[in-house]
């Protein structure tokens, strides 16, 4: 079984981060994986958008264009990628930011207020790492052990005290 | 009420993709503002360097060209040489202009190309993603000096105006600073002067701009300025480094 | 071995540290910046010298000094940058030089774009700078590949006094897969020619790529491509894949294959008898790899990220006694499995 | 009189002109964001604006338009 | 027409300034010096502009530069310096940009040697740089052909918005011969996307070659190569020399072909039944021409200042249908009548 | 009688490729005796230039490399920083190091490499037949100035040593000559003190020497010592232009 | 009828020169020709040759490797060359700068001593031209007419005085 | 005493030792060239040499030895 997996939205939302967080994760599990960022000349305020692929075969295009599951986090990321989720994919969309609400019938589409979410429990700037928590729910992909490990391989050392924080922003959306 | 203040009429009228509030922007509008002033927009050739400005083709509503990195002097001595009738300027970052294309500046220059360069130097790579530059401050901390600029082992910066300074065909090197209302005027008033020195074929005239990059800098935009402010213009003292036609008059 | 997780870039980077590469000169460029900062971060800790250099042409004129003196030695860009290097590597290759330089290729020609792309496959393999001469090229697909690859150049580009490429592109680049790093037995090769102080104890070296007398200098690039000839009988290689009963074969290489591959696997899942063969060497090219995989084959399907490179050499290796169909995506368009299906059927359903 | 009005889609909330302003009339808005996803600058105070188009000078966007 | 006597390096100067070539950026490199010392002393009377420039690097810049607006411009180089213009090569066909780029061949690779050599056909005809794309090469084999190409260079160029080169070597550029100029009705060709001031007469110009979207970056390519084919189609041309009943047929360019000439000619002697080929467009390669001169040979001998280049593009445009055999010399050795001879009486034995 | 005057060891013996009076190889002499009095020939690795010095490979008998055209001072740089306890050195020309090497030249001396760069500036190209080089005297008559240089068309001459002593990594940047056996005397000194200033990790040192093309310039080889004499070293005064340690020193 | 020609000696000696000379008759007489200079690095002091070939035919290889007539001016010239002329053909050589003599029987060669002709005939440094005249009386490639001609294009407007003293060199060898 | 002794096969007959020579013993003969054909320098009157290597400082072609 192969997850692909498109995270994306504004730079500096930390899209690329999310993203890893799942590759990493996925290392821990023993899983090939590839994780891909999109990469433009704007070094802000451009769109970010990042390809994870989680299988136990080896990955072959990392580049994932019609993802299982989707994160979006604004509004032209959502506009660009809501109609490439495969039929039965998920998608995962921060409300706070998107007011829109698809109408495809043939994917499960959550809306979550995680940029709202983020301000309300002293998570400032982890509303990805909610949606992802909320992904990982809805999705199964990792227990939250697992996630925990992955966290730790992802975070260096120095920035450690960032994990517990990104714990509680993962239940916030698991719990969501 | 009278509009005192609007977009001048050669900056076209779209969105730059540069960051929030980074000071290429001003510069290009005070750019424009000159050409406006001179009513030289038909009569224009600007050439873009490769760097954050790489784009500015699609900014600037004059005729322009995309050079290769660290080569727009020699692509604007190609283009005046062919059109001495017209008005030539680049527009290049310090990795263009004082890295990759040290020779095609020096010589220009010292050639006296009777052309219009305008140096924006930011401290840093910026469309890479904020590497050293020639002009990166020493102690500077960026993606390839990740401990700080350590100049025993990355050298020194290269003070432009300076270098340039020593070569005759240069007829004004100029630094400004674009910190704030006073000094965004004076750089202006240097790039019209520069622009007026092309028209009385006078020669080469380059304007070294201090800009900032909040992104790489790791700063708010407002912060970059305060750096630009203390750190950058002490290390980059401001003012006419040459001034040949001035030199003359004096004499 | 433990699995870390890591870019492309910064794995050719560690792993050059680890194959014994004592100086690194790079200037910046999209899509590779990440192998020059790891490297800033890493190898003065590695006890190794890195420079950022005021120019592509520096910094492979910089590797040809450090070389000159016997250490190992790389740069790394990608497309542009690489054209300004053409006229140095003919100099490294020119003076036997070993040296490794990086392509993370994107699109071109000119200032291009930024994604992937294969489109350098002609330079690196026939025209890396003037004159008459080859440089090694290797052209992996993963990441682990980047690591394994980089080792091999740097102790080929030794062994028969080369430069050697790795010609990667902006997706093995820029992608993080898992990765482990062999334990190196590094090679030590001597350099009785290198340029580093006789120290009064032998005759001085010299190394020059310039013989005014043409006889001079046709007997030495005869026997520079004598090398080349043993080169091409004992080091190229080509992963097989679903070969033995394929009628149709699809070369590819790099990130391409990988997405090739996926099409393979899709054609055999349709039933259609499709297999692969992904070169790893391209100069030297797997001629004989190619024709065993074909021994079978009625067609053969040459994918690549460019209006048609590599297909010249495939059709070369088969003498052309197979049709060989192209299907390319240029400009930094990657290829989609579907695509590569699509046309492995319509050949399919020419057979 | 003056006025000096900002355009809501050029704007990148750079805050570059909320230091410029002389009479510190200018702020960055903290409801709506532009589709670019910036919280943008505005006048919160026209009447006090004396046309000195200071904030325009440092913006780096021409997003700022003033009259007088 | 008057018969002048002129270096071929003095014919391609005069030649380019009839064909209103109004800018010429030059670097000094043996054996081409003697171009810029006639455009030093002409140019100017001629109301054109010289320039020496600081570099290789400037003067393919400045070519680009002048040509943007709309102007006829030319370069000159040798070997190592053709290696340093290679990026602004690959960004001047991907801003569509005509030109003209001289190379007068030498030995190499690195500094090599100052003698005659061939051995830049692959970077002349597949990768003078960076990139998808493609440059027309000519091949001249006389002064008078240095002259007439010159010509017709900077018409297609200026036809199909690209670069052109002639591709000479040391030989033909320091031989005096007799040579002709024929009249010029110089072809006007609109340059409506030259960027030369729009005068507030229409919307600005842009010459530019990046497309930060694959898609688009693709889309232009695509385009180009369309134009491309059109050439190909078009714009081939060859020498036959004897071919009608020729068993073997000899293929060479430029210099070398004046070699194999005298060769065939002493084969015809002999009794043999032999031709020639001779290229004179590299790109596009004259694959019709070729096979048509090759339709009762029964094997073909490639002869090259070089290791082997254009054979590959004799065998594809062959098909691989014929036996291709080899004779070369490099780094400056030009072969002899002799040689070449000696090579088809070894071939025609075999028959 | 014992011999006060024969050639250095590390002076190959060999008859060089130069024309008679080129004073190349005076150069080459001084530089050896240099070599030879600080006992460091074999710790010392030469880079060769392009240009007409480009065989100075089988005249000096340390370790020798051969660069690129122009980039001798990048080769020289990877050769020191993998080997920073050897003299690394370059030889170089005037349209080698100030034309084509412009950017390897300003940069390596910025950095404050550690090497000796020898300069040889003749006012022109000698080896390809003489066009203009970057040093070429206003007026100067050459292949590609047959009118003498304009200075209004070709440009105005670079002076090395006044540029490259705007960069803080140049330790030492001095001009002399070699017109007569005083100056001689006074250039071997200078290429005495760079090669001190590299054993104490000084940095950058730059000699420039004004010699001599008479093959190019037309006049027979005393002629052409007193062109240099009379003309070229009134446009480039000699001195010394830069002397950080003395400049310390002093403070 | 092709002749193959090599001139050879010191730079500076005029060699190339007079292998134009010769060009330049060839072009006035409407044959086809080819003129190649040796070119090497040094400007001077090295050796210089060039070759000539002047036929009825196109020429093929501007090359000669085998001449049928040399002009030799030193020492080392002649040692490279001699044993390059063709069975029956000429060697002019110039006798004051070359005390050697062939031992080939099967060329036919002429011991000019041109240096000290010129010295004596107050034609300096015109060796080489003295040597064009031995060679052109002993080979018939040209008559004096056609000479005039081929110097008066040969010599630029500028320097026509230049032409009578050539002359009177040819004459000096023609007549030797 | 001293003597200056031309190598005569490395001399080019440049004449640079000859202004050089502080005693204006040293001259080029013309009697016989050299096998690159040069006529070379030579010292006219050894006695009156000082020893003092002004010419074979000039010398660009190390041909000269001077002994004291
Ligand atoms: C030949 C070549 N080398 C490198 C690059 C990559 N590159 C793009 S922009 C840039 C640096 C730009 O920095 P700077 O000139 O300071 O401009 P800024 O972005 O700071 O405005 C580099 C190195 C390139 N495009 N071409
Ligand atoms: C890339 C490249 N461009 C040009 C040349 C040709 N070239 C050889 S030497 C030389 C000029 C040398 O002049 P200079 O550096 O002043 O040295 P000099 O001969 O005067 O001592 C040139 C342009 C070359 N070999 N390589
Ligand atoms: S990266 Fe820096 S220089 Fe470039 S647009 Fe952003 S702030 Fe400006
Ligand atoms: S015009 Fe002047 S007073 Fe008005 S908002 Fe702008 S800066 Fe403030
Ligand atoms: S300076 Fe311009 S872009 Fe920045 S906040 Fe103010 S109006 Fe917006
Ligand atoms: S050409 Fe000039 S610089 Fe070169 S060796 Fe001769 S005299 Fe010396
Ligand atoms: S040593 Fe002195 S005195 Fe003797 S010959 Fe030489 S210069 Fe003259
Ligand atoms: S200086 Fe040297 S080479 Fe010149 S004439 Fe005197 S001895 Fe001979
Ligand atoms: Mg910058
Ligand atoms: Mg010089």
């Amino acid at each position: 079984m192969t997850s692909e997996i498109i995270l994306a939205g504004f730079g500096g939302q930390g899209i690329l981060f999310a993203g890893k967080v799942l590759a990493y994760c996925g290392l821990t599990a023993s899983k090939e994986l590839s994780w891909l960022p999109s990469y433009g000349p704007e070094m802000r305020g451009g769109t970010a958008n990042c390809s994870v692929c989680i299988s136990d075969q080896p990955i072959g295009s990392p580049l994932v264009l019609e993802p299982d599951f989707l994160i979006a986090m604004n509004i032209p990321s959502y506009d660009k990628f809501i109609g490439t989720v495969k039929p039965g994919g998920k998608a995962f969309i921060d409300s706070t930011l998107i007011d829109e609400k698809t109408e495809r019938t043939d994917i499960e589409a959550f809306y979550v207020p995680a940029t709202q979410l983020s301000a309300d429990n002293n998570l400032n700037g982890m509303a990805n790492i909610i949606l992802l928590g909320k992904l990982i729910k809805e999705t199964g992909l990792f227990d939250m052990e697992l996630i925990r490990k992955g966290l730790e391989k992802c975070i260096p050392p120095k920035k450690a005290n960032l994990i517990e924080s990104n714990i509680k922003a993962i239940e916030t959306g698991f719990n969501y | 009420m009278a509009v005192v203040f609007e977009r001048p009429k050669s900056l076209v009228d779209v969105s730059t993709h540069y960051c929030p509030g980074c000071t290429h922007g001003i510069i290009h509008r005070i750019l424009c503002e000159v050409i406006d002033e001179m009513g030289i927009e038909g009569d224009t050739i600007g050439v873009c360097p490769v760097g954050c400005s790489v784009m500015a083709y699609d900014y600037f509503r004059c005729d322009m060209i995309e050079a290769p990195h660290g080569r727009a002097p020699a692509v604007a001595t190609g283009a005046k040489r062919s059109n001495p009738d017209k008005y030539v300027f680049t527009y290049q970052g310090d990795g263009d202009l004082a890295a990759i294309g040290t020779a095609e500046t020096v010589h220009s220059a010292t050639r006296g190309e009777n052309i219009v360069v305008i140096f924006v130097n930011n401290t840093t790579y910026g469309m890479t993603g904020g590497q050293m530059a020639p002009t990166t401050l020493p102690g500077q901390v960026t993606q390839t000096t990740p401990f700080g600029r350590d100049t025993d082992l990355a050298g020194f910066p290269v003070r432009v105006c300076e270098m340039l300074s020593t070569l005759d065909g240069v007829a004004l090197a100029q630094r400004v600073a674009v910190d704030s209302v006073p000094h965004v005027r004076e750089a202006k008033n240097a790039i019209r002067k520069a622009f007026e020195n092309q028209k009385e074929k006078k020669g080469f005239s380059i304007i070294e701009v201090l800009s900032t990059c909040p992104t790489n800098w790791g700063l708010t935009p407002i912060e970059a300025l305060g750096r630009l402010r203390n750190e950058c213009i002490p290390y980059y003292p401001l003012g006419v480094y040459k001034d040949k036609y001035a030199e003359e008059v004096a004499k | 071995m433990e699995r870390n997780l890591m870019k492309g870039n910064e794995a050719l980077a560690e792993a050059a540290i680890r194959a014994g590469c004592k100086c690194f000169f790079g200037y910046p460029i999209t899509p590779q910046t990440e192998l020059a900062a790891y490297m800033a971060k890493r190898m003065a800790k590695a006890g190794g010298v890195f420079l950022q250099a005021e120019s592509e042409i520096a910094a492979i004129n910089m590797v040809l000094g450090a070389s000159s003196t016997g250490v190992r030695a790389m740069t790394s860009s990608s497309s542009p940058g690489v054209s300004l290097k053409a006229e140095g590597v003919s100099y490294m290759a020119g003076s036997d030089l070993p040296g490794v330089i990086i392509n993370v290729q994107r699109g071109g020609p000119g200032l291009g774009g930024i994604q992937p792309s294969q489109a350098d496959y002609w330079q690196a393999t026939r025209a890396m700078g003037h004159g008459d001469f080859h440089i090694l090229v290797f052209a992996p697909s993963s990441v682990q590949e980047m690591v394994d690859m980089v080792i091999k150049a740097f102790d080929l580009a030794d062994e028969f006094r080369m430069p050697a490429m790795i010609l990667a592109d902006g997706l093995l680049g820029q992608m993080m897969e898992p990765v482990s790093f062999p334990e190196i037995t590094a090679k030590t090769i001597e350099k009785p020619w290198a340029t580093n102080g006789h120290k009064n104890a032998r005759k001085h070296n010299i190394v020059n790529s310039l013989y005014l007398q043409a006889p001079d200098l046709q007997r030495t690039v005869q026997e520079r491509f004598e090398r080349y000839e043993k080169i091409k009988q004992t080091h190229t290689e080509a992963e097989s894949y679903l070969t033995e009963d394929a009628e149709i074969i699809v070369t590819a290489y790099g990130a391409t294959a990988r997405v090739a591959k996926s099409a393979v696997n899709a054609a055999r899942e349709a039933g259609l008898k499709v297999g692969m063969v992904r070169p790893k060497t391209l100069w030297p090219f797997p001629v004989r790899e190619l024709n065993e995989g074909c021994k079978n084959a009625k067609a053969v399907l040459c994918v690549e990220m460019s209006m048609g490179q590599m297909i010249d050499d495939v059709k070369l290796a088969l003498n052309c006694s197979l049709p060989v169909h192209f299907f390319g995506r240029t400009g930094g368009v990657i290829p989609t499995p579907n695509d590569v299906l699509a046309e492995i059927q319509k050949i399919g359903g020419a057979l | 009189m003056a006025a000096m009005t900002v355009d809501f889609e050029k704007c990148k909330g750079c805050a570059l002109c909320t230091t410029a302003c002389p009479k510190k009339i200018v702020e960055i808005q903290k409801e709506k964001r532009n589709k670019k996803g910036y919280f943008t600058a505005q006048c919160t105070d026209q009447k006090t604006c004396i046309g000195c188009a200071m904030c325009a000078i440092m913006c780096p966007d021409c997003a700022i338009t003033v009259e007088k």
